[in-house]
């Protein structure tokens, strides 16, 4: 880390992978746009636009320097890169402009994944105040705390591409919203099923891919360690997939919107241990995270919470779990650290503090800012826009069919 | 015979027919509708201004059944797919000369 | 640019760059069918992929070299690379034969943008003649003016990554082409709403993704200003979608069409600039160029103009406009060149002579081919066949939905 | 080949390419998707989801070591790689195990091109054990004889990037499953009109899209060789294109489907030849594919076989043309090695053996496994649920459109 | 009571709602169909072959009224679905024997 | 005159369109619907347990003809449209008053 010259083959490397990772954001938009009743299928992909709009600007004025501005107190970055000042072309690798755009792409994909909380209720003018606040006040304290010097990092807690920062933060951040904003009307009466699964598929497909270069990308180089992070989130995805569509095949049809949940939950859970793992750890992770988000989400039906899309089930508790494993299943030779299996008790407890304070900031957090958005500008439509639906409630538009 | 014809909420459409399978009648045919009632629509307001939602999707419902059981099944609908909110849909029956089954050879006249 | 060795970094971002200009052309095929009625879909799409065939065979024959052959009196290039005769596998960095692809994905694009001026009414046949000689006389010779040592190249006009050349020829050429042909039956009567908008959605992110590759990889490298493209891209893309957003709140409610057009309108905006501005001048060229674009929208309805899907709107007046706005706001220390704001009036003339040159050469040299193609062979479809729609029409097929 | 490190700009473009030809499957699902009624979209899309998925866990254990362990007589690898062991983080330009992941999506996509051949027919879990069964025992040995040390790397024969060893393999095995698992019911009486084209034209972009990492990544480095299999790889698909349209626009209206099938051949057939031809080759082979397998398809339908989607037609002709026209176009300037235009006898005698050699092969074992499992647990689905569509059938899931 | 159910070209559904909602008729049920009148579909040349297009997108708009209404509604529908051109789509009148309304406890008989 | 509506398999629409034209009948309208029958739609073993399939997609062919037309076009469609097999649907015949053009001056009432 103390070459101060740019190498080519990195930074080409790290400029596809943050354009494949901003392609997630509309993804994640198209992943739950298929879930959504009809009426709200252009508001849902709308609001993953939207995110990626406000938090790239956001970002660059000061997000950044928030999260990777110098420490202060372990907490938050100090404002020495306000406005992206003395962010230059020039870097120690790839061009410092680049790292800071990678990472703004991080910021927008959290976002995004937050709007399964809200999906089909939200107001758009609140959403935008809201994803303005919760970026500020929650995804950049946790992007320092992990990555930019804060405590976590010091702690030595281990999140190689963003499990803490990106999944938990946005999954519980999403169910703290649901409580707050409240159910669907008719939530569990009516029937909401999935009415465009193959969107779904789609997004799912595209986020598959992107997630190669939120993960492999995350090495900040094209190099071995960037390559296995590459094949161990392949092969917890698959894993995922298997796992769950099994699980669910065990108590009646596999649905492909399970076999591309487990998906999502493989990818979620290997990728704060995909620099510290190798393959065949992925397909325990991955298979693991499979189960346990299945398990989650038939918890959450049951307990009759809106959590609508699970980004709660899915990011959240694969999140929390894969914080977790990575404390399991570190391997030396992979990432410089053992985990618990290898008898590094440590690690494990680190892994544990750092999730664990994340889940409780966030979802607490979370909770604090949609009430008061919810008591001054209102989080929510009224029962009639929600009737016709956020499309042409909040955008004056509709699908043809 | 008489067809009724149901126009509800899409929400609504897993509960009407499961409460008309437990009464009996199973055969239906739905498809999806777009509709508004006298009242125009749904009025949101935007900006001060009335900002009209002209046309709801909603389901409708075709059933065919015997003079005599009209009354059942509209009373069944109407307990099934009332939430007594703007929107509930509305019932309508008119009069069906013939009935033909394409596999079976059946014919029902009334 | 004197070494003759090929660089591992640089070549294959520009070749992972050129595959996904390349998806481009369908992308936007994508976001155009998504706006027509749904009878045209297929044909909206078709025109897209039928662009990238024909200009893909025209480049390799004749239009590589027409553009980048040895300079002919400031206007054209020569015969030497015809049939790509000795451009090979060796180069300055990246291979020759690269540096060839990477410039034909930008001139099929160009022909797909084309196609918003005749949506839902041109007959595919004289589509494909007109394409061809389209391309060979108005973009060819733009393409030499401007980066094959052409006149524009000479006085030192600036134009990173094809505003001129891409979106101002294929803008005002649309506009151009849509007189010729008329308006579409019943247009101002019928309402022609868009009838699929979550596929303009996924156009749309597919296009925002493409075109990091657009600006970025017209640096032919991966150092330091790639990165710089890439991150005023993605500034100019979010401003732009939030002020055409806003714009169009003050009026009724924020479409998620208006969205997704202001990122439009900031992408094509920031193209001729992203080598030579940074992320604050950025904000500013994306966010005007959102309102500068949705008011010309708005002007074109107001005209009755039935330039159908607004290429001239954002791409033609957003190229036009960042043409000059390089003009105005160029920061030496990224692209060695200082704009208006810094003193450097002659640049700014510079850039408007470059660019109304190309609107007036774009809008009249199209026009004049449209008048001969329908004079002989017909431009547009029979009122019966614009009726039933050109799916059926032109392809034979048609959407089950 | 004797260098023991790690190229940057190699490893980055391996790592990119690996994520693009993995997006390639879901592709190959949205391709197919698009063709069948839409009670099957669902299915159809799933089933290439879980090539992946299976492929990737078969992979890992035995897969790649089948393929590329140490060569047991020109037929099958042994097992010094079972589980992944010894594929490490290091390798020679690019790291073992990115060269391992970026053979597995080879793998993958070569089982999702299969279920062309029984579309809308087959039974989820039977296709699971079939497809385990079928990679392991037909794609693994041709993997190996052509590019883990067998006979056909022996004996010289080329192909580049796989168009005998995925296409020839998946074209010819869609032939034989269709003929065990019979047609569909009604096929031939009943129409069975491709009900979602923009489904099928998305997933060719992205195929296409994909391609260029399928071939050009094929070189294994960013080299000027990569950049040449790029471009034959685009013209050929654009040659493919356009033949094809315009012989189907002889017989009628030219069909979006019939171009997007075009460019399918086109990229099949110059598959094996990318590495070896050079642009002027690759208009006649891609022209001769669109043609070839346009006829193809006619002969087939012609035949009344059900080989559903045209796996056969496109991918297994395809191929199989690839593989000789390799032989008669090989330029010795490109790859090393002339072919029979250039007098080189040997090595079209050589491709042709290889090439009917995995025509037999593919076909044959295909036939056999598909009788195994279709005689134990049955292939199909019951008549009812073929009737109300594996969409329900098989996952409890339907499109509301 | 009388249910008029009209086919028209969908670009002409905008105009038809307005001129129908100026006359008072508000409420109305649409679905998207296909159809062909008598002369069986468009006939488009191609290479000198009669190239049937058959079936071709319509809107079908199905309004419940009062029988005295009948008249005005058709004559409303008649002048704004008009082109004059080929297309331009039928309209049909069939009884309705009964509306119910699900929310209100309304039964209309006639 | 009376409206035959027929609800027939999807993969027949071609056949019966055909039979129907060539004893001369073109008209008509069609729209895609999901329906089940009496015997409450179409039951799947899945793991031993009962599992009902709802709603299978059909299409609703609407034809309307004079009055001694309607067993022709019955008998046409009930031959093309029929398998044999569960799912072969259902006709029903209903009345029509009147029948309006709404390009050409015509009026047909019967
Ligand atoms: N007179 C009518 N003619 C045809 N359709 C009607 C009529 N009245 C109501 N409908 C249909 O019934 C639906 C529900 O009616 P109602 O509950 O009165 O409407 P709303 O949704 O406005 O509350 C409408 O959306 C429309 O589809
Ligand atoms: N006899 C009929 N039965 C059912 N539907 C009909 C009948 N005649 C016409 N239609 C419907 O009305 C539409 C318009 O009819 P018309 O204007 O005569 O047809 P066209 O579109 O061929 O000019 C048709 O597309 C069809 O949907
Ligand atoms: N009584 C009825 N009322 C309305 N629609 C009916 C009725 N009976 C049958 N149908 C329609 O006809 C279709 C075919 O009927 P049938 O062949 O009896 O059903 P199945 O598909 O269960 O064999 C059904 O799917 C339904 O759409």
């Amino acid at each position: 880390m103390n070459k101060m010259v740019l190498e080519a083959g990195d930074t080409a490397f790290v400029l596809i992978c943050t354009a494949m990772v901003m392609l997630m954001t509309p993804a994640v938009g198209l992943f739950y746009g298929g879930m959504v009743r009809n009426k709200n299928i252009i508001s849902m992909i709308a609001l993953s636009f939207i995110s990626l709009a406000i938090v790239t600007i956001q970002w660059v004025t000061i997000g950044y320097t928030l999260s990777f501005g110098h420490d202060i107190g372990g907490l938050i970055g100090g404002l020495d890169y306000i406005g992206l000042k003395g962010v230059g072309m020039d870097g120690d690798g790839i061009p410092d402009i680049l790292f800071m755009a990678f990472q703004l792409v991080f910021a927008a994909i959290a976002l995004a994944i937050l709007t399964s909380g809200v999906a089909e209720r939200i107001k758009l003018s609140s959403f935008i105040v809201f994803g303005l606040l919760w970026t500020t006040l929650v995804y950049d304290p946790l992007a320092h705390w992990a990555w930019g010097g804060g405590w976590a990092h010091s702690m030595g807690a281990l999140d190689f591409a963003g499990g803490t920062v990106v999944h938990i933060s946005s999954g519980f951040g999403a169910l703290a919203l649901s409580f707050v904003i409240g159910k669907r009307i008719g939530f569990g009466k009516y029937s909401m099923e999935p009415e465009n699964i193959t969107t779904t598929l789609l997004g799912g497909a595209l986020l598959w891919f992107g997630w190669f270069a939120f993960n492999a990308g995350s090495a900040l180089a094209a190099d071995g360690l960037a390559a296995n992070a590459f094949v161990v989130t392949l092969i917890s995805a698959a894993s995922g997939a298997l796992t769950w569509m099994g699980a669910s095949w065990i108590k009646g049809k596999p649905s492909s919107l399970g076999m591309i949940s487990g998906a999502i939950a493989g990818l979620v859970a290997i990728t704060p241990a995909c620099g510290f793992v190798g393959p065949l750890e992925s397909i325990i992770i991955g298979g693991s995270a499979g189960i346990l988000c299945y398990g989650t989400l038939l918890f959450r039906i049951h307990k009759k919470f809106d959590e609508s899309l699970d980004a709660w089930a899915i990011h959240g508790v694969g999140g929390l779990f894969g914080a977790l494993a990575t404390g399991v299943f570190a391997v030396a030779a992979i990432g410089g650290v053992d985990g618990l299996i290898y008898g590094n008790v440590g690690q494990f407890i680190i892994q544990g503090i750092d999730a664990f304070v994340a889940v409780g900031y966030s979802f607490v957090m979370t909770y604090i800012l949609a009430k008061i958005i919810d008591k001054t500008i209102g989080l929510r439509v009224t029962e009639e826009e929600e009737y016709v639906g956020l499309d042409v409630a909040q955008h004056g538009e509709s699908m043809e069919l | 015979m008489k067809k009724i014809t149901a126009i509800i909420r899409p929400e609504k459409l897993e509960t009407v027919k499961e409460d008309l399978a437990e009464k009996g009648f199973n055969a239906m045919t739905t498809f999806d509708v777009k509709g508004r009632g006298e009242q125009k629509g749904i009025c949101l307001q935007f900006r001060g201004k009335r900002n009209l939602i002209d046309m709801i999707p909603k389901i409708q419902i075709d059933i065919v059944v015997k003079n005599d059981e009209v009354e059942t099944v509209i009373q069944t609908i109407k307990q099934s797919a009332r939430t007594g909110k703007i929107g509930d849909g509305k019932i309508f029956v008119s009069p069906v000369e013939m009935v033909v089954g394409i596999r079976a050879e059946e014919y029902i006249t009334e």
